[in-house]
C-alpha cells in the first residue's frame, strides 16, 4: 500500500495499514470485574506484589486493571461496565517518541508496542505519557525482598521463584514494564507453525488473560485479518476505542453498550 | 606542599612508583575480568573430545537443540547407557563420579557454560533450522575437554550475524533486528 | 551645559527634598573610584578574611551534603526509587520540581552577565561574578536531579550517543534528549563564561596571595599577564560569548518547558510554555540574586564598598518588570486552557482551584504575582536590601511552589481517572535539602577561593565613568575605551 | 575503517565489559536458571525446554473445575484451564490461578510436626516413622466411636476414604465443613429442593438459556457454589446471538456485591423481605397472565411487601412484568437464605420458577445430576450439625479430632467457640498443609501434599448438567517432607484395625474407586483395560458423562403450598443489619496468597484488609469518614474495621467480607509490627455471628442487627481505584 508522506497523519496511515497487527476486543457488557485476568497476567508474566502500603499508594504493578466508576446516586446507583484498562498496543503511541534510549520502540515485525527491560533506564517518561496509565514502574527490588524468603541452611530461600516463568524476563528495580500482549505466547506460536511450515492460525493460541476469562470477554488475534474473530468484533458496531480522539490508534476495542 | 610532592614524583624513584601503582591496578582489572572468562569448574571433567572423536553427533546428547529453546544436558541415563557397556567405566578414576551419581541416583550438578543473560530469551531452533551449525556458536568441540565459548554472547555479535543473514530481505531484516525478537 | 531652570516651585520643592540623594553621585560605585590597589586589597582581604562563623555554617552544610545528598542519594540508588514518593500516576514528583527549579535560579546569572553586558547596563558590573556562580552550580544541582530521579541512574551513559556494538542510538525524538544536550552545552558554554572573566581577577590573586592560593591561583589563571595582547584576545572571547550565550539560555529553559509541553498531558501540552519558563526562571532567579547579595553585603568583608543600595534598587526595578511579564504569561496560560474547555484540562484547573494542594495554587498568585508587583513600586523597599532579599526569597517560594504544581500536581490528574492518586514526597525532601546544601556549599567554598567581585570590571567602569563640573553641578560622564 | 576491523574491535571491548557489568543490568532473578539439574531419568514424553502440561483438578473451593498445569523442568509454572472440562471449559477464576502461591508458598509446613502446647507457635519436627505411629495409636487406642473425622467442603477421594473406614471400622462419619458452604447456605437450598420437588440436592440454574435472570441475594459470579460455570452461564446470557436476545438480569440485594454491579436493575430491599418479594413478584406474574393466583403467592398483598421492602409498588411490578414476559429464572441464594426464614425464601424463589414453568427445561432449574460414584447427594455439615459436633467435643464423647481441607477455628463463627470444644477433645491432628489457625491448636501437625502434588479425584457438585467425577494427579514432586493423608490413614488404618481397607497406597484406592465407572456407558471416554481407563482418567481430567445427566423433579404440588409469609426475625440490637459476605477474590482460603491479597476487590477495589461497608450519607450523618476504624458490636463480639463509604448499600446496612482476618496461616494472611510480632491481618466477621439457625439448620448469617461505635483511630484501606477520580474528593465542585 502506498501512503503519501506529505500527508497529515502519514505516520497514522502507515500504523493503520501495517500487516501483522494483534489486537484484542473486549466486551464490557459480560465482565464481570473477577479478576482472574489480573491473576493470570500476574501468574504468567512474573510481576511482583508490592505489599498493603504500596498497593495503596499507586505502585501496583498490574498490568491489567479493572476499572468501575459511579453512575448516579443511592438507591438509583449503577456501578459502570467494567473496563478492564491494558496496554492499547498503540499504533501511533505516545510513550514510544519520549523515550531517550529507545526502550519502548515500535515493533515493526509484531506491530507491539515494546519494552525492552534492560535498556530501560527508568526515566519513566514513557509512564507520564501514556494516557491510558497503564505503564507500571518497578519502585524497588519487589522479587527479592527478604521478606518473602526462607532461611534454609544459612541461604536465602525464595520459593515463590519457583513458579516464575522461564519465558519471561524477571524485572528488578528501576525498570518500567507493561503488558505485551503475551509476546512469548506469539513468538511459542509462530515458532511452532514455522517448525510445521504454516501459518499461525486464529486461536491456535492466546494471551494469558484472554484464556483465563470466565466470561469469554476477551479475544486475541490478528485484527488485519478479516476472517478473524477478533477482527471481525473490532468492527461491530459496539465497538469503541478508547480516548481515540489522541489519533493513538489504538489495538484494543471496547464493546461497550448492549 | 604540592610543590614537594610532584618534585617527589619527578625524581626516579617517584616515576617507579607512579609505574608501579598503574601496573597494579591494571593488572589487579585484568586479572578480575579474566576470571570471569575462564570455563567453570565442572563436577565431572567431560572430555567433549573424545566423545566428538568417536563421532556422536552433537544433536545424539543434545537433542533439544532442534526441536526448541533449550538444547539440554543429557540425562544420567543417556551417559549410562553407553557407559554401562565400557569396562574403563568401573575402574576409571575420572569416571568414578558418573558411576557414583548414577548408582546413587543423585543428579549431578553441571554448570552451564554457554548462558545468555536473563534478559534474553534464546532459542536454539530456528538458529539450528537456519542452516546454523554447532560449532559456529560454540566452537570446535574437538579440541576441548570441558566445554567453554569461544566468544562471549552478546548483543553485538548477535546482530552482527542476524545482519549478515537478512542481508537485503527487508521483512527478515525487520525480523531479525527488532528488539522484540529476543527480549521480552 | 545650563540645566538650571525651575519651571514651577511644587516640582522645585520635590527636587530639594530629594536634593541631597540625586546629586551626591558618591553613593554610585562607578563615581566613587578608589585607587586600584586599595580595591584589590579589599577584594582579597573578603576573600581570606574568615570568622568562625563561616566555618560553623561550612561544617553544617558539609555535613547536609554528606546526609542528605550522597548518603540520600547512594540510599535511593541501592533501595531503588521506592523509598521515594513518586508513585502513578505522578512518576516524577519534586525531582524534576528541583530541576526546572535549578536551571530556573542558574539563569539570572547568564542574563545579568550576558544581556547585561551586552546592553552595557552599568550597574551589573559589581555582582555578574557572583550571578554566574549561581548559574553554573545551579546547573549541577538540575543535572544531579535528573540523575537521582533515574530508576538505574548506572546506565545513564546509555543517553550519550556513544558508538557501540549494539547498534543503538539516543532516541533524538525525546525531549529528554534535547534537555540533556541542552543542559549539557548550558553547563560547559557558562562554565566557560564565568571563567574567562574570572581570569584577571585570578591573575591578579596569583600576585597578591602566597602558599597554596598562589599555587592554586597560578595554575588557574593560566599564566595571564595583563598584556594588552592578552586583554584584546579575552574581551574579544567575551563578548562573542555574551552573544553566543544568550541563544543558549532562552534555548535551555524553553527545551525544558518542552519536556512537559510535548507530553500529551492536560495542563502540560501548551504552546506558551517556552517563554513562560523562561520568564519563571528569570522571576527566580533575579529573586535568587537579591538574597545572595544581601547575604554577601552582610556577611564578607568590604562589600559595603562593592553593593550598595543603587545595585539593590536596579535589581529591584528589574524584578518588577519581570514579575509583569511573568504575570502576563500566568494568565495567558491558564486562562487559554480554561478557554479551550476540554474535559480534562477542566478537571485539572478544578483540580487546582479545590483540590487538597490548592493551597500552593493561590500562595502562587500571591507570591509570584501579587506582592512583587505591589511592593517592589516602593523606592525605599528597593532600596532595602532586607526587604528586597525578603521579596526575592518570597517569590522563589511561589516558583518552587508553581514547579511543584506543574509537576506533581497536574500529574495527578490525567486522563484516566481511575488512578488519580495524591504524591507524598518521602526520601525527595532530604535530597531537596541535599542539593541546596550542596549550592551553598559550593558557594562558600567559591567565597573563599576566587574572588567574588569581578574588580577589573569595576575598576573598568569607573575609569570609564568620571564626574566633571559644570558649573556648580557634578555631571556623571562616560566614556568610552574602544 | 571497514566494518569488520571496526565491529570487531568493539566487540571485544564490549565484551569484557559486559561481564564485568552483568551484575548492573537490572533484570533477574534468573528465572531460568533455578536448577539446571539433568533428570536422572528424563521421562519419555518429556523433552527439554519444552513444557508438559498436566490435568488435574483445582481444589482452591469445592467447584472442581478441571484445571492443566504447565510444568518445566519439574516446576509449576501456570495453571491454566482444561478445555475438556464440562464444568469450566478452560477457564480459571483468580484462585484458582494464583493456587500456585499456595504450592510454593514459603509458609508450607514442611515437615510432620509435634507442639507441646496447643497455640504455642513454637513446635518440633518429626519422623514419619513417628508420626505414622502416632497415628496408629489413636486409632488403636480409643473406641471407634471417641475418633472423628472433620474435612473440608468438597466431596473427593479423602471423604470416601473415611467414609469407608467409618463404614467398616465404625469410626463416627466424617464431617465436611468450610466457611462456603455455610455462607452459601447449602443446606438450605438442598432442603428446600427437598420439601418442594421431593428430592435434597442442589438445584442448577440454567441462567445461560434464559432470558431474565431474577437473583434473591444469589452471588453466584463470585463464589457461589461454581463461579466459573455461572460466569460462564451470565456470559451467554448477556450475548446476543441470532434470535437470542441478550438477557436481563435482576439482583434483591440489601448491599450491591460484584454480581449485583453487574445487573441491569440492582433492587435494594430491606433484609428479610426477600421472601415476601419473591411471593408478591409471583402473584403480580399470575395476575399479570391472568390466571388464578397459586395458593403459594395469594397470603401477599404486594402493596404492603413494597413498603415493607422499601421499594416502590412501581418498581415491583415492572419487575413482575418482566419475569412474565420473557423467559425467566429466579435464583435464591447468598445472604438471602442465611436468615431465620432462609429456608422460606429459597422454597418460594423455588416457587416462582415453577410458576415460570422452567422446572427441568433449558433455562431453567434442574436438580444437579449426582456425580459419578455418588449413590446420593451428600452435602457438607450445616452449622447446627457442625454445633451437635463441638457439643460433642465439650462432652468429651470425642477423644481424637482429625482435621484436613479446612480452617474450622478460622471459619466458624466465634460464638462457637471450637477452640474451646478442642480443648476437650485429648488429641487433635490436623493433616494442613498450611500452619492455619486448626493447625495451631492441634497437637500434630502431619502435612499433606498440597493438591497439585497429590493424587485424587473430585466430585462436581453442581454447575453443570452432565455428571463429573474430576481427576487429579501431581503435577510435580512434592517440594517438602510431606506425605498424602490417605496413604497416612491406610497405613494406619491397616496398623490399627488389619485389613479394613485393604489398599496398598493411595493410588490403588483410586484405581478401586475410579475403574468402577469403566463399565458404564456413555462416558467421555472408553477403555478396554484398567490401566489405559486410569491413563486417560488422569490425562483428561475426570471422566464425565457426555449426556444430560439431570433429574427432571416433579412439581406437581408446589404451587399449592402454604407459604410462610413472615419478614425475617433479626437477633441482637442495634441500627444497622450485619451483611457478611464472602471477599469474590480471597474466598474462604485465598488470605496466603499474595496475589489474591494484590487484587483489587471487584466492588471496592480494596487490597490486603478488611473493610466495612457503608452508605456515605449515613456516614455522614454519623460523622464517620472513610477510612475511619469502626468498632462493630453484635450480641455475640466485637471488631474492628475501617470505613469504606460504599455508595451502594442501603443506609441501613453494613457489610464486611469474608476472608482475611488471620492470626496465624502465614505471612501474607498476616502483618507483623516492627518488632517482628505477627498481628492479625484485617478483621474477620465470623466473630461477630452469633448462633442463630433457620428452618434447615444454616446458621442465619444475615440475620442479624449490630451497632458500631467510633474508635477514634484511622487505618487507611489500601484501593486500586483513585478516591478523586471515582468518588470527585477534593474536587467537590466539579
Amino acid at each position: 500500500m502506498k501512503i503519501d508522506l506529505n500527508l497529515v497523519g502519514a505516520k497514522g496511515a502507515i500504523a493503520e495499514a501495517a500487516e501483522g497487527k494483534w489486537g484484542m476486543t473486549i466486551d464490557q457488557d459480560v465482565c464481570t470485574g473477577c479478576q482472574a485476568c489480573v491473576a493470570a497476567c500476574a501468574m504468567e508474566n512474573n510481576l511482583s506484589f508490592v505489599g498493603e502500603e504500596d498497593a495503596g499508594y499507586g505502585r501496583t504493578q498490574h498490568w491489567i486493571r479493572i476499572e468501575r466508576f459511579w453512575e448516579g446516586e443511592y438507591p438509583e446507583i449503577k456501578a459502570t461496565p467494567n473496563q478492564p484498562m491494558l496496554c492499547q498496543q498503540c499504533g501511533h503511541a505516545p510513550c514510544e517518541p519520549v523515550c531517550p534510549v529507545f526502550a519502548t520502540p515500535h515493533s515493526d515485525a509484531e506491530q507491539l508496542n515494546l519494552q525492552v527491560y534492560n535498556r530501560c533506564v527508568g526515566t519513566r517518561y514513557c509512564a507520564n505519557n501514556c494516557p491510558y496509565q497503564v505503564r507500571s514502574f518497578n519502585w524497588r527490588d519487589y522479587h527479592i525482598d527478604p521478606f518473602h524468603a526462607n532461611m534454609v541452611d544459612g541461604k536465602l530461600v525464595f520459593a515463590l521463584h519457583n513458579q516464575f516463568n522461564p519465558d519471561v524476563t524477571v524485572r528488578r528495580r528501576g525498570v518500567m514494564e507493561k503488558c505485551t500482549f503475551c509476546i512469548q505466547r506469539i513468538h511459542k506460536a509462530q515458532d511452532t507453525a514455522k517448525a510445521e511450515g504454516r501459518d499461525v492460525f486464529d486461536g491456535e493460541f492466546t494471551t494469558a488473560c484472554a484464556q483465563a476469562c470466565p466470561a469469554d470477554a476477551i479475544t486475541f488475534g490478528r485484527v488485519d485479518h478479516h476472517e478473524s474473530l477478533v477482527s471481525q468484533l473490532s468492527h461491530h458496531e459496539r465497538g469503541v476505542k478508547h480516548l481515540e480522539e489522541l489519533n493513538t490508534l489504538p489495538r484494543v476495542t471496547y464493546l461497550k453498550g448492549a | 606542599m604540592l610543590k614537594n610532592i610532584f618534585d617527589w614524583l619527578k625524581q626516579p624513584l617517584g616515576l617507579i612508583a607512579v609505574g608501579i601503582f598503574f601496573l597494579s591496578v591494571f593488572s589487579v582489572a585484568l586479572y578480575g575480568i579474566s576470571t570471569t572468562q575462564q570455563a567453570p569448574a565442572q563436577p565431572i571433567e567431560f572430555p567433549h573430545k573424545t566423545h566428538v572423536g568417536f563421532g556422536i553427533q552433537c544433536l545424539y546428547c543434545h537433542p533439544g537443540a532442534s526441536k526448541g529453546p533449550a538444547a539440554g544436558i543429557p540425562s544420567q541415563a543417556k551417559c549410562w547407557a553407553c557407559h554401562n557397556q565400557i569396562e574403563k567405566t568401573q575402574t576409571s578414576e575420572l569416571l568414578a563420579p558418573l558411576k557414583n551419581a548414577v548408582l546413587s541416583g543423585e543428579s549431578i550438578q553441571w554448570v552451564p557454560v554457554a548462558i545468555v543473560p536473563d534478559f534474553v530469551q534464546f532459542n536454539h531452533r530456528p538458529h539450528i533450522a537456519a542452516g546454523k551449525n554447532c560449532e559456529e556458536c560454540h566452537g570446535d568441540m574437538s579440541q576441548v575437554t570441558i566445554a567453554e565459548n569461544p566468544q562471549v554472547f552478546n548483543m553485538g555479535w548477535c546482530l552482527d550475524c542476524h545482519l549478515k543473514n537478512a542481508g537485503d530481505d527487508v521483512e527478515k531484516k525487520t525480523k531479525l533486528t527488532d528488539c522484540g525478537t529476543c527480549h521480552y | 551645559m545650563t540645566a538650571t531652570a525651575k519651571p514651577y516651585s511644587k516640582s522645585a520643592k520635590t527636587h530639594d527634598a530629594h536634593h541631597e540623594d540625586e546629586h551626591d553621585m558618591k553613593q554610585y560605585l562607578m563615581y566613587d573610584p578608589k585607587p586600584r590597589g586599595e580595591m584589590n586589597r579589599m577584594v582579597m582581604e573578603s576573600m581570606t578574611t574568615t570568622s568562625w562563623k563561616f566555618w560553623v555554617v561550612f561544617a553544617i552544610l558539609g555535613v547536609l551534603v554528606a546526609t542528605c545528598f550522597v548518603y540520600a542519594w547512594g540510599y535511593l540508588i541501592a533501595e531503588g526509587l521506592g523509598v521515594a514518593g513518586v508513585n502513578r500516576p505522578s512518576y516524577w514528583g519534586i525531582f524534576l520540581v528541583n530541576t526546572v527549579f535549578w536551571i530556573g535560579i542558574s539563569h539570572a546569572g547568564t542574563f545579568i552577565s550576558a544581556i547585561l553586558r551586552v546592553f552595557k547596563a552599568e550597574f551589573r558590573r559589581p555582582f555578574t561574578r557572583a550571578a554566574e556562580l549561581m548559574t553554573t552550580f545551579g546547573l549541577i544541582q538540575a543535572g544531579a536531579s535528573i540523575f537521582m530521579h533515574l530508576g538505574r541512574v548506572w546506565l545513564s551513559y546509555w543517553l550519550l550517543p556513544i558508538p557501540n556494538q549494539r547498534m543503538l542510538w539516543p532516541n533524538f525524538h525525546s525531549p529528554l534528549m534535547w534537555d540533556l544536550l541542552a543542559i549539557t552545552t548550558y553547563i560547559l558554554s557558562s562554565t566557560i563564561y564565568l571563567f574567562m572573566p574570572l581570569i584577571p581577577d585570578l591573575a591578579m590573586a596569583r600576585d597578591r596571595s602566597t602558599g597554596w592560593r598562589k599555587t592554586f591561583f597560578k595554575i588557574l589563571a593560566l599564566g595571564f599577564r595583563g598584556t594588552e595582547g592578552e586583554w584584546r584576545h579575552l574581551t574579544t572571547a567575551m563578548n562573542i560569548f555574551a552573544f553566543a550565550i544568550i541563544p543558549v539560555m532562552f534555548s535551555v529553559h524553553t527545551i525544558v518547558s518542552w519536556d512537559f509541553a510535548m507530553a500529551m498531558r492536560p495542563g502540560w501540552s501548551s504552546s506558551v510554555f517556552g517563554p513562560y519558563f523562561v520568564l519563571g526562571a528569570l522571576h527566580s532567579g533575579m529573586g535568587a540574586v537579591a538574597i545572595v547579595l544581601f547575604i554577601m553585603r552582610l556577611t564578607m568583608k568590604h562589600m559595603d564598598y562593592f553593593i550598595r543600595k543603587e545595585h539593590f534598587d536596579a535589581l529591584g526595578k528589574l524584578m518588577l518588570i519581570v514579575t509583569f511579564a511573568y504575570t502576563y504569561f500566568f494568565f495567558n496560560d491558564y486562562i487559554l486552557q480554561w478557554y479551550g474547555g476540554d474535559k480534562w484540562t477542566d478537571a485539572l484547573l478544578h483540580w487546582l482551584e479545590e483540590g487538597p494542594m490548592s493551597w500552593m495554587f493561590y500562595q502562587l498568585i500571591l507570591f509570584n504575582l501579587v506582592i512583587p508587583a505591589f511592593t517592589l513600586w516602593n523606592k525605599k523597599i528597593r532600596q532595602t536590601p532586607w526587604l528586597l532579599a525578603l521579596i526575592g526569597f518570597i517569590i522563589n517560594i511561589g516558583m518552587y511552589w508553581e514547579r511543584y504544581l506543574i509537576v506533581p500536581v497536574m500529574l495527578t490528574i490525567n486522563r484516566a481517572p481511575f488512578t488519580w492518586k495524591l504524591y507524598q514526597p518521602n526520601i525527595e525532601i532530604f535530597l531537596t535539602i541535599g542539593t541546596f546544601a550542596t549550592f551553598l556549599f559550593f558557594y562558600m567554598l567559591a567565597s573563599r577561593l576566587i574572588p567574588l567581585i569581578p574588580v577589573w570590571e569595576v575598576e573598568e567602569g569607573q575609569m570609564t565613568h568620571s564626574l566633571r563640573k559644570v558649573g556648580k553641578a557634578e555631571l556623571p560622564t562616560i566614556s568610552e575605551f574602544e | 575503517m571497514s566494518e569488520q576491523v571496526s565491529r570487531r574491535d568493539f566487540l571485544k571491548l564490549a565484551g569484557l565489559g559486559a561481564a564485568t557489568t552483568a551484575v548492573l543490568t537490572g533484570c533477574g532473578p534468573a528465572s531460568r536458571y533455578v536448577t539446571r539439574e539433568p533428570y536422572q531419568q528424563m521421562p519419555e514424553y518429556n523433552l527439554v525446554g519444552h513444557s508438559t502440561y498436566y490435568a488435574t483438578t483445582c481444589r482452591e473451593c469445592a467447584a472442581a473445575c478441571g484445571i492443566v498445569v504447565r510444568t518445566y523442568q519439574g516446576r509449576a509454572i501456570k495453571v491454566e484451564g482444561n478445555a475438556n472440562h464440562p464444568l469450566n471449559l478452560g477457564k480459571t477464576c483468580a484462585r484458582g490461578q494464583t493456587s500456585l502461591q499456595g504450592l510454593y508458598n514459603p509458609d508450607r509446613v514442611t515437615d510432620p510436626i509435634k507442639r507441646s502446647v496447643r497455640g504455642d507457635v513454637a513446635s518440633e519436627t518429626m519422623n514419619w516413622d513417628d508420626a505414622l505411629q502416632v497415628v496408629t495409636d489413636a486409632l488403636k487406642n480409643h473406641k471407634p466411636s471417641e475418633i472423628a473425622f472433620l474435612l473440608g467442603t468438597s466431596a473427593d477421594h479423602l471423604f470416601d476414604l473415611v467414609t469407608d473406614l467409618a463404614n467398616s471400622t465404625g469410626v463416627n462419619a466424617p464431617v465436611r465443613f468450610g466457611a462456603l458452604s455455610m455462607f452459601e447456605a447449602r443446606a438450605t437450598l438442598s432442603k428446600a429442593a427437598e420439601n418442594l420437588f421431593g428430592q435434597a440436592g442442589l438445584p442448577w440454574f440454567d441462567i445461560a438459556n434464559a432470558q431474565a435472570v431474577f437473583s434473591f441475594g444469589a452471588n453466584f459470579l463470585e463464589t457461589w457454589i461454581s463461579p466459573v460455570s455461572y460466569t460462564r452461564g451470565f456470559s451467554n446470557l448477556r450475548k446476543a446471538e441470532g434470535l437470542k436476545p441478550r438477557g436481563q438480569f435482576v439482583q434483591f440485594e440489601s448491599r450491591m456485591s460484584a454480581t449485583g454491579a453487574r445487573a441491569d436493575e440492582w433492587v435494594p430491599l430491606r433484609p428479610g423481605t426477600e421472601a415476601l418479594v419473591a411471593l408478591a413478584i409471583g402473584k403480580l406474574v399470575a395476575e399479570h397472565h391472568g390466571m388464578e393466583v397459586p395458593k403459594i403467592f395469594s397470603g401477599v398483598d404486594p402493596a404492603e411487601v413494597a413498603e415493607q421492602a422499601d421499594i416502590e409498588l412501581e418498581a415491583l411490578e415492572h419487575i413482575a412484568k418482566m419475569f412474565a414476559e420473557a423467559k425467566s429464572i429466579a435464583v435464591p441464594g447468598g445472604a438471602a437464605l442465611g436468615q431465620s426464614n432462609g429456608l422460606a425464601v429459597a422454597e418460594a424463589v423455588l416457587a416462582l420458577n415453577v410458576l415460570a414453568d422452567n422446572i427441568g427445561k433449558a433455562g431453567g432449574v434442574y436438580l444437579s445430576p449426582l456425580a459419578p460414584t455418588e449413590t446420593e447427594y451428600q452435602r457438607p455439615a450445616s452449622i447446627q450439625e457442625m454445633k451437635a459436633l463441638i457439643e460433642k467435643m465439650n462432652a468429651g464423647e470425642i477423644k481424637v479430632l482429625f482435621v484436613h481441607g479446612g480452617n474450622p477455628v478460622f471459619e466458624l463463627p466465634l460464638a462457637l467457640n471450637i477452640r474451646g470444644a478442642l480443648g476437650n477433645v485429648e488429641q487433635v491432628i490436623s493433616f494442613a498443609t498450611f500452619p492455619d489457625e486448626t493447625a495451631l491448636e492441634s497437637d500434630y501437625v502431619f502435612p499433606d501434599h498440597h493438591f497439585l502434588e497429590g493424587w485424587g479425584y473430585q466430585r462436581v457438585a453442581t454447575g453443570v448438567n452432565l455428571p463429573v467425577l474430576s481427576g487429579a494427579q501431581p503435577v510435580v514432586s512434592p517440594l517438602y517432607n510431606t506425605r498424602s493423608t490417605v496413604d497416612v490413614l491406610l497405613t494406619a488404618s491397616q496398623a490399627a484395625f488389619g485389613n479394613a481397607l485393604p489398599f496398598k497406597d493411595e493410588v490403588e484406592f483410586l484405581h478401586s474407586k475410579v475403574i468402577a465407572l469403566m463399565g458404564e456407558a456413555g462416558g467421555s471416554f472408553s477403555a478396554t483395560d484398567e490401566e489405559s481407563f486410569m491413563a486417560s482418567f488422569q490425562q483428561y481430567g475426570g471422566w464425565w458423562k457426555k449426556s444430560n445427566g439431570t433429574t427432571s423433579a416433579s412439581d406437581s404440588n408446589v404451587l399449592d403450598k402454604t407459604a410462610n409469609a413472615e419478614v425475617a426475625e433479626f437477633a441482637g440490637e442495634g441500627e444497622f443489619f450485619l451483611v457478611p459476605f464472602v471477599s469474590p477474590t480471597l474466598g474462604e482460603a485465598g488470605a496466603n496468597k499474595p496475589w489474591l491479597q494484590e487484587l483489587a476487590d471487584s466492588t471496592t477495589t480494596v487490597m490486603w484488609n478488611t473493610w466495612v461497608e457503608m452508605n456515605p450519607e449515613t456516614a455522614h450523618h454519623q460523622g464517620i469518614h472513610n477510612d475511619d476504624l469502626i468498632k462493630i458490636i453484635s450480641e455475640a463480639g466485637e471488631i474492628e474495621v475501617p470505613v469504606y463509604l460504599y455508595p451502594a448499600i442501603r443506609p441501613d446496612t453494613i457489610a464486611i467480607p469474608f476472608g482475611q482476618g488471620h492470626i496465624a496461616y502465614g505471612r501474607y494472611a498476616t502483618t507483623t509490627d516492627e518488632n517482628g510480632n505477627v498481628l492479625q491481618r484485617g478483621a474477620n466477621p465470623a466473630d461477630l455471628l452469633s448462633i442463630h439457625f433457620n428452618e434447615a439448620g444454616d446458621l442465619a448469617f444475615a440475620g442479624m442487627k449490630v451497632r458500631i461505635e467510633k474508635t477514634g483511630r484511622t487505618k487507611p484501606l489500601s484501593r486500586l481505584e483513585s478516591r478523586i477520580g471515582v468518588y470527585n474528593e477534593g474536587m467537590e465542585g466539579h
